[in-house]
């Protein structure tokens, strides 16, 4: 039942008879994997001569294990995945590549070296660089609450562990820290409670920008706004930049999705190229000074 | 002290009278004893509070409604369209809204009442079919004041007073308008329960159905009425929820269903049916409300957190248990 | 000593009670092998108290229960079904999804290894069912067969494990009369061979019929214990309500001229689909100030034509109806309510009361909207209302704010004719409204369709207990597989007459079509 | 033709039957032609079906369980916990995951048999609490091979041979273990339910409960058996998506319990109880596992997805109505 897709066959690529890439999500919930699909089908649009077809596993490992045994039995020319977990999705991925169809994956890596590219952004770095932002912004002085996302998921752990050893050394305190689950509505009621017990908080780091957009609600409604900081990540246009431009967010770090990246990387491959097997999409930060400039990069 | 117990309104009193003597104790810093603290609770729990009338009206014809929290993300999501992105008033906005909450509702309850379905289960099936919805009319994202034109760039459209004037506090500061509308849910649904005719029906059909349809009671219209209300109360949660976050999320409500039925259930109206009332389900939505307030100040860790509210159900619904059986 | 050998179960100073309300106060009992004990006593007495307590359903109550002698104390009703004592419990215990024989062996199944012999049960159940003239289908579910059936099917399973000490409960109440002999023929039977038979019913008839011993509680007291041919009637009611009843006034004609309700060609398809319709083209009138009573075995149709008179099949029901001379419709109850139809159900507990609810609640639910002008309640006339019900109707309770399931069935069931008569009907449908009710309340309700009739309403209705039907009608319809078979003027009606024409046979005695 | 689709088994194989045909119609390009599209349909519905044998059992009581999504998790939390990290052989982790499974069913199964709890909102409060345990046992942490040790350093663990042998496939690669041990879950249940004495007694149970006790059936006992079985079902389910997974994840199950509810719902177990059986749960098994797997290979939009599924969830209930009413 094995497909053979070794070679791209040579009238394949064309108008009329299009390679033909799958599209793994692992879940639409999220604003930033939705936008993800939009980038990765916006740099598709460009080209006649790809189509994508893209699958949702709906935050199931299981489902999205069975998207790639799917795409090997449609025959498709190239797959691309975001993964949601690495462990359970290395086998089906390293199947599918072993068996001859190149895999890009990303956002969240695999184990092992078995697929033809990783792209993603590195989200311990993106703490690291929001936590020597705050430093620099403080002066090395001040109260914090963080408002962490899921903590069982490493995006969550990944932007805690970095952002603390960006604050690391300095005399920033972190006094109140909650799991809002990346939920708005969560994060505005905890930091509700944070401005209850502290009247002296400074800055607010969120790991998500719905997040900070609730806490900077919550500090509205209690007339303290102005007296607070508030950092975000992940800089959707829609969402972090918006905020951002709207004066509700101070800083705004950028997760890339590196939607755009894959599709060029696909063409690639497709005609024969090669690519270097990691990619790291470099992050930019917005603020409201750089935010018409399209955001900084993030200083090293 | 036997007597006392013996009705179900003086047992949820009581526990909600331990939740708070518990706040006192475990009172994070003193932060518990600030009038802030109890605003931002009433806050907080409105939107479940909004959505545990409704159901409390549905559990009593001995029924549920699972689909609230879907609703609840449509109508966020249908009445931000509506108000921001086509800049409609809030007086035609917030009746179709409500209207919108309402037809899916009856949609469930026409099910249910004409075909004789398992209430469970066509209210799951509305709640799958009206998340999709969600997602459908917003295209999978979230809709605010900050509107991507079709060539890709970004225009911030001025977000409609009615969000602010939603999200806004009244009495010098001291109560937000989202209580208020909790406050006056539990009225509308306490005259529909205890005054009006259809509030017996209601109880009726709960208690005997078969009795009660050879009675005369319209059993039909009654559950209709029900899951129409249930309907509509989740959308009125849906338009707090939306002027509360300044924009319509597909992904809201996502499981607000379970805490609506959690309230209703430790507020002391029976799953079976045919038992219960309002005050009991205000009573619980406060229970729980300064539950989470406690947790939430104390910073209790996620894990404990779920641990303490699993057993606090539990003890909640053991002290609520009808001592007769 | 000597009589002692032939007890088989004694109570002795036995007390239970639920809650702050004492049920039993020391209540002594004795069975003897052979015998049949009747249990009399009113509705509320705590007759299926007392045998719940020798079946091992409560546990918490004073005093001793003796079983050959020896005290025993049975930790569930599994217990005493293993120490030989098979009860018929007052609501029927089979599980309609179920099939036959699994109900029959429901808790005491024959298994190998755990594994249920499903093939020896049902062998098993058939010449046990066969034993009683029960011609049913080991494997189809209970809850298919008509309710008389299903008693059936209940006492088989009682008889099922050979006990030597059986517990009736009122089994007759959904048995008609062929059946009922039947019963009495097999207990006769089990009598003879040493078996001990405590057997409690609310029919006189009954009563002398089978007894050989008669206790009567009152108020959970033991009001005495007799030999059966030592207790005449009017003892026997002197100590269960502890007064002398009124004689039964004697019966007059108050029938006038006007119609109440007048049937033509009404046809009921049958609710369960069954190709046969369950009532088959019948006609009939009943005048104002009329009782007409329908006569008929189990399956008859007689219920159906009710129910499909009160529009509970909806368009199922077809037929030309005129209630008080204005052409009536059946559509559904509310629409019959409007018209001026009430329909007492035989069934109180599953359709006649919302067991939950206030009595005043109950009595004032068919004409709620009444008290609920622009929809708004007013709760005050219904108490109100439900206070006068009170009186005019004799209910004991302490107050119409309680719920009505904590009311004895008799009270109950007058709390079911006062939710009727609040809507001042012109038609009663009353399907077996004195069913479960003690001497005293059904001497009650007697006397209150007598009232009605005086009034100027018709009263249609349906009962399995013949001395009723004779008693109550002016004129008696039989029916038979759908159909009115015969009919009778009050002083034509013959107990044998009825019984022949509900059997199929017509007036003239040979087979009807 | 009608008498034919008076049982529900035959319905639900019609229904089947119905999704199947349209899966030939929209076939993605002949890929539903593949026995792989069926192995693979089988694996990814398996954990799905383990859970719906346990909640058969339960449901034919006329129960509830909502907590098996949540006891899933804990499992996969343990299992991996004490298989990875502590080395233990799976002769000892399998019957302990299995035992905790079935303890956490015990705890709900006895507030609902000895204090008449309702059962919705016991295994509601189970959901929540098993949720926390196994956030508490994990550390909020996925289990793998890939542990972190104190120093912040990572250690890459040999992953044990379990993980493997249950994620394997046998028969010439023709069918997943998973597979294997949801049809061994289906004939365990079919034992139960169809030719033991406790099987009878959960029919009894669900079909009259107050008779089944006066007819001397263990009603406690039975009760406390089949959310046992439920717990232990969901365990095993567990132990399968920890396999598959290779690792223990918190987070796992999350909602599941609402897929096996309407995997048996749509099979034609009755919601009310006494009516059901685990025939009717393995078709209801599959027509799920087409449905998605139709949708996912049709790359169907998540909103049409939702929308659709709903849809077909109230078609099929319609379908399996019982016609006598
Ligand atoms: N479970 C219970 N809880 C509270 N009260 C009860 C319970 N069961 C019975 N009673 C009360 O106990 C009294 C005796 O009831 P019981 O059923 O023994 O009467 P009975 O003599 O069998 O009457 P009937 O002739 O109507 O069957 C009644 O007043 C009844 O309301
Ligand atoms: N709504 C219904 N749905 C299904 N079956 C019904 C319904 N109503 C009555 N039946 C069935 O119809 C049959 C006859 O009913 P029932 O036992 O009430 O006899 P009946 O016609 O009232 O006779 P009688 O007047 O002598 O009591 C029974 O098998 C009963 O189960
Ligand atoms: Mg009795
Ligand atoms: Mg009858």
């Amino acid at each position: 039942w094995v497909v053979c897709l070794g070679a791209p066959a040579a009238d394949k690529g064309t108008e009329a008879n299009p390679w033909v890439i799958g599209m793994s999500q692992c879940n639409l919930g999220e604003p930033w994997r939705v936008q993800m699909n939009a980038d990765v089908a916006k740099a598709a649009e460009a080209h006649k001569n790809l189509k994508v077809i893209f699958k949702d596993a709906q935050n199931d490992t299981l489902k999205q294990r069975a998207h790639l045994e799917e795409f090997a039995s449609q025959g498709v020319d190239l797959i691309i995945v975001s993964p949601k977990e690495a462990a359970p999705l290395t086998p089906p991925i390293k199947k599918a590549f072993r068996d001859g169809i190149p895999v890009i994956v990303l956002d969240r890596a695999v184990l092992g070296k078995d697929y033809t590219q990783f792209i993603g952004a590195n989200n311990k770095l993106i703490g690291e660089a929001a936590g020597k932002w705050v430093v620099k912004k403080l002066g090395g002085q001040g109260n914090i609450v963080e408002l962490k996302g899921l903590m069982t998921s490493t995006p969550g752990q990944d932007r805690n562990s970095g952002f603390r050893k960006g604050i690391e050394g300095s005399g920033l305190e972190v006094i109140f820290e909650a799991d809002m689950q990346w939920l708005e509505p969560n994060a505005r009621k905890e930091m509700e409670s944070a401005l209850a017990r502290f009247d002296d908080i400074k800055l607010v780091y969120a790991h998500n920008d719905p997040a900070a957009h609730g806490a900077w609600l919550a500090a509205k409604a209690a007339g303290r706004e102005k007296d607070i900081l508030f950092v975000g990540i992940d800089g959707l246009p829609q969402e972090g930049q918006a905020y951002v431009a709207q004066g509700v967010l101070d800083v705004c770090f950028e997760y890339p999705t590196g939607g755009k990246e894959a599709i060029a990387s696909a063409l690639t491959v497709l005609g024969g190229g090669e690519v270097p097997q990691d990619m790291v999409v470099p992050s930019r930060y917005f603020t409201k000074e750089n935010l018409k400039d399209g955001g900084a990069a993030l200083e090293e | 002290m036997k007597k006392f117990l013996a009705y179900p309104v003086t047992r949820a009193l009581l526990a909600l009278v331990i939740i708070v003597i518990l706040g006192t104790i475990f009172n994070a810093d003193g932060a518990f004893f600030d009038w802030g603290t109890h605003r931002d609770m009433l806050r907080q729990v409105s939107v479940y509070g909004i959505l545990a009338c409704g159901m409390t009206l549905v559990i009593i014809t001995g029924g549920i409604d699972l689909s609230v929290g879907s609703v609840l993300g449509l109508t966020s999501v249908f009445f931000s369209m509506l108000s921001i992105h086509w800049g409609w008033s809030p007086w035609v906005t917030i009746p179709l809204s409500l209207l919108l909450g309402a037809g899916c509702g009856m949609i469930s309850g026409g099910f249910i009442a004409r075909f004789g379905l398992q209430p469970f289960i066509v209210t799951l099936a509305m709640m799958v079919f009206a998340r999709g919805m969600a997602k459908y009319v917003s295209g999978g994202q979230k809709i605010s004041n900050y509107l991507q034109k079709p060539d890709g760039s970004f225009e911030n459209l001025e977000l409609p007073a009615v969000f602010d004037a939603l999200d806004a506090r009244l009495l010098g500061n001291n109560v937000t308008v989202v209580s208020v509308i909790l406050g006056l849910s539990v009225a509308v649904s306490y005259l529909v329960l205890n005054r009006h005719r259809y509030g017996r029906y209601l109880f009726a059909i709960g208690g005997n159905e078969a009795a009660a349809a050879l009675s005369g009671v319209p059993v039909l219209r009654a559950k209709l009425l029900a899951y129409g209300i249930s309907g509509m109360f989740a959308a009125l949660a849906g338009i707090c929820q939306a002027a509360q976050e300044y924009q319509g999320d597909p992904e809201a409500g996502t499981a607000y269903e379970l805490s609506a039925i959690a309230i209703v259930v430790i507020g002391g109206t029976s799953l079976m049916g045919g038992r219960g009332g309002i005050m009991l389900t205000l009573l619980g939505t406060l229970t729980i409300g300064y539950l989470e307030k406690i947790l939430s100040l104390n910073a209790v860790g996620e894990a404990s957190r779920l641990m303490l509210t699993g057993a606090i159900i539990v003890g909640a619904v053991m002290f609520q248990r009808n001592r007769a059986n | 000593m000597q009589e002692n050998a032939h007890v088989l179960v004694e109570t002795r100073g036995v007390s239970k009670s639920f809650g702050p309300q004492t049920v039993l106060s020391g209540v002594d009992f004795t069975l003897r092998a052979g015998e049949v004990h009747l249990l009399a006593g009113e509705n509320g007495a705590g007759k299926s108290t007392l045998i719940k307590i020798l079946a091992g359903v409560y546990q918490d109550y004073k005093g001793t229960v003796l079983l050959q002698g020896a005290p025993v104390r049975f930790a569930s009703p599994r217990a005493a079904a293993d120490a030989g004592i098979a009860v018929i419990h007052q609501e029927l215990s089979l599980i309609p999804a179920m099939s036959v024989s699994d109900n029959i062996f429901l808790g005491r199944e024959r298994t190998r290894l755990g594994q249920v012999q499903f093939g020896e049960q049902a062998g098993h159940c058939r010449d046990l069912l066969l034993r009683l003239g029960l011609n049913v289908d080991p494997g189809v579910p209970a809850g298919n067969y008509p309710i008389s059936i299903q008693q059936g099917i209940e006492i088989a399973k009682a008889l099922a494990f050979e006990s030597r000490i059986l517990i009736m409960d009122e089994p007759t109440s959904s048995l008609n009369q062929e059946e009922v002999d039947r019963l009495f023929e097999v207990i006769a039977g089990l009598r003879a061979a040493g078996c001990g038979i405590i057997y409690i019913s609310h029919k006189m008839e009954e009563i002398y019929r089978i007894a050989d011993r008669i206790t009567v509680l009152r108020d959970g007291a033991l009001a005495g214990t007799a030999p059966a041919g030592e207790l005449p009637q009017e003892k026997l009611i002197r100590w269960m309500v502890g007064r002398e009843l009124a004689a039964q006034a004697e019966v007059k004609d108050v029938r006038q001229d006007g119609i109440g309700i007048e049937v033509e060609q009404f046809t009921v398809q049958d609710p369960r689909g069954l190709p046969r319709p369950a009532v088959d083209a019948v006609s009939f009138q009943v005048r104002r100030g009329e009782v007409v009573g329908l006569g008929g075995l189990q399956g008859s149709g007689a219920s159906e034509l009710l129910n499909g008179l009160f529009g509970v099949y909806g368009r199922r029901a077809t037929g030309s109806v005129r209630v008080a001379g204005a052409a009536y419709a059946p559509a559904t109850p509310r629409h019959a309510i409007e018209s001026g139809l009430a329909l007492v159900t035989n069934d109180r507990k599953t359709t006649g009361l919302v067991g939950g609810m206030s009595i005043a609640r109950n009595a004032t639910l068919a004409a709620f909207p009444r008290y609920t002008p622009w929809g708004l309640v007013r709760e005050s006339q219904e108490t109100a209302a439900a206070e006068a019900y009170r009186t005019q109707l004799n209910i004991k309770c302490a107050d119409v704010s309680m719920p009505v399931n904590s009311l004895s069935g008799g009270n109950q069931q007058k709390v079911v004719l006062a939710k009727w008569l609040d809507i001042n009907p012109c038609v009663l449908l009353l399907d077996e409204p004195t069913r479960g009710v003690d001497v005293g309340a059904k001497q009650e309700i007697y006397g209150l369709i007598r009232q009605w009739t005086a009034q100027g309403k018709a009263v249609l209705l349906v009962t399995t207990e013949m001395s009723e039907l004779l008693s109550l009608s002016d004129r008696i319809l039989v029916m038979h597989r759908g159909q009115i078979t015969a009919e009778f003027a009050r002083h034509e009606a013959t107990q044998e007459k009825v019984l022949a024409a509900a059997m199929g046979q017509s007036a003239a005695g040979c087979e009807a079509v």
